[in-house]
């Protein structure tokens, strides 16, 4: 028994905030809300820090770390708001490795940027591969798939896929005809390929509508369990910077509930506030809790990964919404204006809480997963 | 029990409706920017339309301009208005609060000044309460009112949160006249020109990105003696007779915050989530809260009607329809996914626009805490502050926070 | 606009509360755990009070009153746990009232008492009329209905009826082969009907598991809409019953926490305890909102009758369920003991949020009203 | 980052489990009426056998009869106990709490007296701390020690919510020696023999109509001088070691509290409840957060086992588990319907049993207060009792209720 950082651990994590920490990343998001162009390009700074090739094999010149490590690093990325296209990048990268596809070199090196465009694996009320629609409850079919030799045609569209522009290659999943799983590396001037960038409401978060038109990628030789690891990794990786932004927003909350008085009295000593405060301490202990199962089962226990991942995200996917708002709460008014931090961590939670399938989906996930357990359906 | 008008009210309804049905096409559209000077315009000459109609005003004595009607005529003029889809007045808080304020303790002259323009939107005013430093404690306000000589005041500090502050005429402000003495002592309302020396207006962005608020700075602004309403050192009443006109509006109308029937609406339309259990259940425990709003509303409207007070426990209806306000957007926006947040959505404004509203006239701790006391009889806590001169109580929190 | 209790109104909830205060409900109910024969015969107080003729016509001996009449006599009901049959008696009246049955007369003078068993209406998710199961999620098919002449023979079961047992007329609802409601009256001694008297928890609830075996009753010619107000009308008297319980349990829970001292001050004082309290008012002032719109729509807006009772159900059952959790709570160990008054409150809210349908499937009324009213199926 | 045991563990772990594999044809069934004698007479037997074979009193110190390992290897045998499905040591409060506090604070003569036969079930303890006055605010007991003239000690009083008073043989007791001093110094621990003069027994029943716990009341019980633990007047002291190792058995293994399993169980055998998108997404919830438990759990048992002390912040974990716990079985019970509240159901006795566990180790309130001031930082209430004598304190208090 030992559920603890190593001590590898506690430095790559003081490692990635140290490195960010060297970016006004925070009020950047809140420049960028009326000027994109005010995003610092982190890219150079992940490269640096070898993120790239974090879930890549040493064989192929990536770092070889697990999961577990690239938690920490989204969790720091998550506690300053700081754009690195993580989401997009490593569940791409675990597909690739996996795959060990010819890109993996210049992936690990930074000089291809790989996507990740997800695709939710069939469960038991929904039996297809499915993806996010542009708007609407329902989700949409996973494009089309049909495999010609080495390569891929694809045929559909997947929206608000997270940092899709401007990325250099899309690690995509289509359906073929037989309903399997199929998963292409799509280079992002492919004929037939398109990148719609959008944004909604959180300027920090790169997304774009991605679609096939007869588009041909390399095919990627792995199987439905690898694509659906990269779907749970995805998951994981949101919670973990859902966490970190939970720490900040309490941080920040707890240090003005000490300051700021009211009837005499620092607000901090009312219990409303105390026990709101302690709610969310409760909610971000919970998350962390989770945030290391996922980690570990990743590496150690894969079958209990898709519980794991999705029991992280729905943990971390509301402890945010509820930290967000509480420091909403508890600065009073000040706290709803635009020059206050806590709008921008309001705006990555209501974004990222319906961002892949949502929070709610993963914690149907979450069901879906102790109801197998208890009874194959 | 009935929900239905008297003949006479019924007779009422009609006039109103008539006159809006022969004038709803001279009216401006229903919203607008704040930002936007010819909107505002536009609204000011409607309102000066609604005065000379009878319609704005209703419940203000007949000597000042207003109708001398009761409440229930003031809710049917409000659904009426709302059933024409034209807005309504511009200076809400002016003809709901500012101006039943002055009429209680105004003097003659002040009353004859200052509330006819009021009420015909010749002159917007708006209220000067709040500050950095004085939110849900509001008597602790530190906005310094000096004798300035023997010819009036001076007055120096910051106000915060105030609407209309960049198109107002006129502000009611609550300021400190004497710092020695406990805070609620020492404090005196004045009437401010917006246009006077040393008022300067900065608006406040919220969420969304709108400014919905302004900043108000004071610095070293001169008042008469006579801008000086309801006494010297009586401030925290004349406030108190404010507040008690702001907590009378809950209840008027208010009841289609959350949207209901646009959420109904939406997810009728969408048969994914039509079907849902979970989405259904969200979707009824939200109407269910609205509905009782609305239901209760007309209870609370039944004993204005009869001439008695509703409880402070009304207040309770501020917090329910909030909270439903921000389950209902959510659930919108889980049923319509990140599209809902797009910067033109209606949902994406809510989904701003709410979280500053919980605390937008009283956080709902403060709220519970006076219904608690006052409604259930519970006790106080303990009050460190009382009976302390302000000025050593500042002293203290000060001292507190140093490191 | 009046929406406030009339003179008479008034006068008949004190007249109701009077009564009531002649026998120690409470107590019985706690006693009656052990022993049901503890539990008094409320049935000729209920009769001398007129209640079995509230919702009959005067022409019929009844005292031609309304729904909202009935809900003010169930709340004080509920405000004490008097076992009082009218959630099985009121709609089997309104039923039988609506037809002209011939035992209206003996109905309205107490010598009948009739009990409803309930069916539940059609939704859009569900397309038959439905009847409570012994266990499990899914309802159970309403008994099946051939109709003979002025009689109808019944075939099927329906479990957890309440006031079934020592009913000596039941009200029941079936399906003919059309799939359309057929009401009948069934004598308590008909053959081929058994009543299975059965407890659950609160010993105050009676309740029965109800079979038809071939068994005969009198046609009531009354069409679908009768059957489903009477279904709603059980619904709104749950939730009267259930919002005088809040009010006791709130009652109960303000006098203590100002009596009882921790940390030298009141507990009241507190303000976790304070708006703990505060939502419990929040809570009971929202569902009498409702009761008042129920008990309004059925008379005035019956379009809206299914609407306002099933939210008042839903307000009011989660209303109880809080107040009675709170109750033991700011009570300290002591509200959790077989002494206190608060297990019985916590008894009848478990049970009651579970029958006829439960409050969830209120809940879910509530959603569809709204929906059809925006966009028909 | 590793779950599994280290070699040596391992090794534990497989002399613990052929340990249990020989003998668990000897134990007693795993739940049985506390009123029944003969039960109780064989969990003691078995307790024994367990403290025989060194699977009792783990990580008490050898020099006492305990192991002297680390909480990993309790853990390990509280997990194998579990998986050969008998049942542990009936003595959970002695050896787990009491015992821990007279090794700390107690004289020799007390060791060597007590710890042997508490740890072989021969004596069995209880904990005679909480009374009707005394819940939330502990240091409030009234129950009085007097001098007895020079010979020891009178004790007066009433406590309440013991668990095996009804069996025990001794309590470890805290009283007031000395009225006139604040609260918390006034307090001195006893050693009660549960059979002398003036003690008698009361079960207390609970909601669900079984007696979980007992009133002790106390009518002039003499003890000698050396039934003092700690030394007169360090009570409280004393008292916070027994709270501090209650803390600490927190985590330890409970985490099957809301029966998840069962629950998931209930819900895949239902079709109609499985395929539900709230009876799923209520399901997810609830089974997140008995995850987090669980996983937290490990987290600060690797820190127990590095020599650290878990934070406060521990005891989230039981507001978590609890509410958890309510969450599932109201789940489970609104899949069944009424039927789970036969009276011979275990979710009927699960939905009685939780709202009283909310409260007991104190209330939610008073746990969310503790973290907030020593995990967070935040600055205490007032206080109004501090500093002020007992006996003054509670005069005010009388006082204050009176009509």
């Amino acid at each position: 028994m030992n559920f603890a950082l190593s001590d590898e651990q506690v430095l790559l994590r003081e490692a990635a905030r140290g490195a960010l920490s060297r970016h006004k990343t925070v009020e950047a998001a809140r420049e960028a809300l009326e000027d994109p162009r005010a995003l610092p390009d982190l890219w150079p700074l992940a490269v640096e820090a070898g993120w790239p090739g974090l879930l890549i094999g040493e064989e192929h010149g990536g770092a070889g770390l697990d999961a577990f490590d690239a938690l920490l690093v989204a969790e720091e990325c998550g506690r300053v708001l700081a754009a690195v296209p993580l989401l997009g990048l490593l569940p791409a990268t675990a597909i690739l490795d996996a795959a060990g596809d010819s890109s993996l070199g210049a992936v690990a090196a930074g000089d291809l940027r790989p996507a990740y465009v997800p695709a939710r694996p069939p469960s038991e009320l929904e039996q297809g591969w499915t993806v996010q629609p542009r708007s609407g409850f329902a989700r949409a079919e996973a494009p089309h798939a049909s495999v010609e030799g080495a390569e891929v045609v694809l045929e559909g569209e997947v929206a608000f896929v997270p940092d899709a522009p401007g990325a250099s290659l899309l690690v995509a999943i289509g359906e073929d005809r037989d309903g399997s799983p199929v998963a292409a590396a799509v280079s992002a001037d492919a004929p037939g390929l398109s990148v719609d960038a959008v944004t909604r409401y959180d300027s920090t978060r790169s997304l774009g509508h991605v679609a096939f038109a007869s588009a041909r990628g390399r095919l990627l030789g792995v199987g439905a369990d690898v694509l659906a690891d990269a779907w749970y990794l995805a998951h994981a990786l949101i919670a973990a910077e859902s966490l970190g932004g939970v720490q900040t927003c309490l941080d920040v909350s707890v240090a003005y509930a000490k300051e700021r008085f009211t009837f005499g009295r620092a607000i901090g000593s009312y219990q409303s506030i105390k026990h709101e405060l302690t709610e969310i301490l409760r909610q971000l202990e919970n998350a962390r809790g989770l945030q290391y199962y996922a980690g570990w089962a990743r590496q150690s226990a894969p079958d209990e990964f898709p519980l794991a991942a999705s029991a992280a995200r729905s943990a971390a996917g509301h402890a945010l919404d509820s930290a967000a708002r509480s420091m909403i709460n508890i600065h009073g008014g000040i706290g709803a204006t635009w020059e206050h931090d806590a709008p921008l961590f309001f705006r990555r939670a209501q974004l990222s809480r319906r961002l892949l399938g949502g929070t709610e989906d993963a914690t149907d996930r979450v069901a879906e997963q102790s109801l197998l357990a208890a009874a194959p359906a | 029990m009935d929900l239905n008008d008297t003949p006479e009210q019924a007779a009422y309804r009609e006039k109103v409706r008539a006159w809006l049905e022969a004038n709803k096409l001279q009216a401006p559209p229903r919203s607008g920017s704040s930002e936007d000077g010819a909107y505002i315009a536009s609204r000011r000459a409607w309102q000066r339309r609604l005065a000379e109609a009878g319609l704005a005003g209703v419940t203000w004595p007949r000597e000042y301009g207003g109708q001398g009607l009761g409440p229930i005529e003031q809710v049917t003029v409000n659904q009426e208005i709302s059933r024409a889809d034209v807005p309504g007045i511009l200076d809400v808080i002016g003809i709901g609060m500012l101006g039943p304020c002055l009429i209680a303790h105004g003097t003659e002259e002040q009353k004859s000044r200052y509330l006819g323009p009021m009420l015909h939107g010749d002159e917007v005013w708006c209220q000067l309460f709040s500050e950095p430093g004085a939110g849900s404690d509001l008597a602790a306000v530190q906005t310094r009112a000096l004798r300035n000589g023997d010819r009036g005041w001076m007055l120096s500090g910051q106000k915060v949160w105030t609407t209309n502050a960049q198109f107002a005429s006129f502000g009611l402000l609550l300021a400190r006249t004497d710092p020695d003495v406990p805070k609620h002592k020492g404090l005196t309302m004045f009437i401010v020109p917006m246009d006077a020396d040393g008022v300067s207006v900065r608006g406040l962005r919220q969420i969304s990105g709108e400014a919905e608020f302004n900043e108000v700075f004071l610095d070293n602004v001169p008042l008469d003696e006579d801008a000086v309403v309801g006494g010297v050192g009586n401030g925290w009443a004349t406030a108190l007779t404010v507040l008690m006109f702001e907590r009378l509006t809950i209840g008027f109308g208010s009841e289609n915050f959350g949207s209901p029937a646009r959420l109904s609406e939406l997810i009728a339309s969408d048969r994914a989530a039509r079907q849902d259990a979970e989405v259904r259940r969200r979707l009824g425990h939200v109407i269910t809260e609205l509905l009782a709003v609305r239901f209760n509303g007309y209870r609370a409207l039944t004993m204005l009607a009869r001439g008695q007070i509703p409880g402070t426990e009304a207040g309770l209806a501020k917090v329910t329809m909030v909270n439903s306000a921000v389950v209902a957007t959510d659930l919108a926006a889980d049923v319509i996914g990140p599209e809902a947040l797009d910067a033109d959505s209606d949902w994406s404004y809510l989904i701003s626009f709410l979280p500053g509203l919980k605390s937008a006239g009283g956080t709902e701790q403060i709220l519970r805490n006076t219904i608690g006391e006052r409604v259930l009889g519970l006790p106080a806590e303990p009050r460190l502050d009382k009976g302390m001169p302000f000025s050593e109580l500042r002293a203290k929190e000060r001292e507190a926070v140093a490191p």
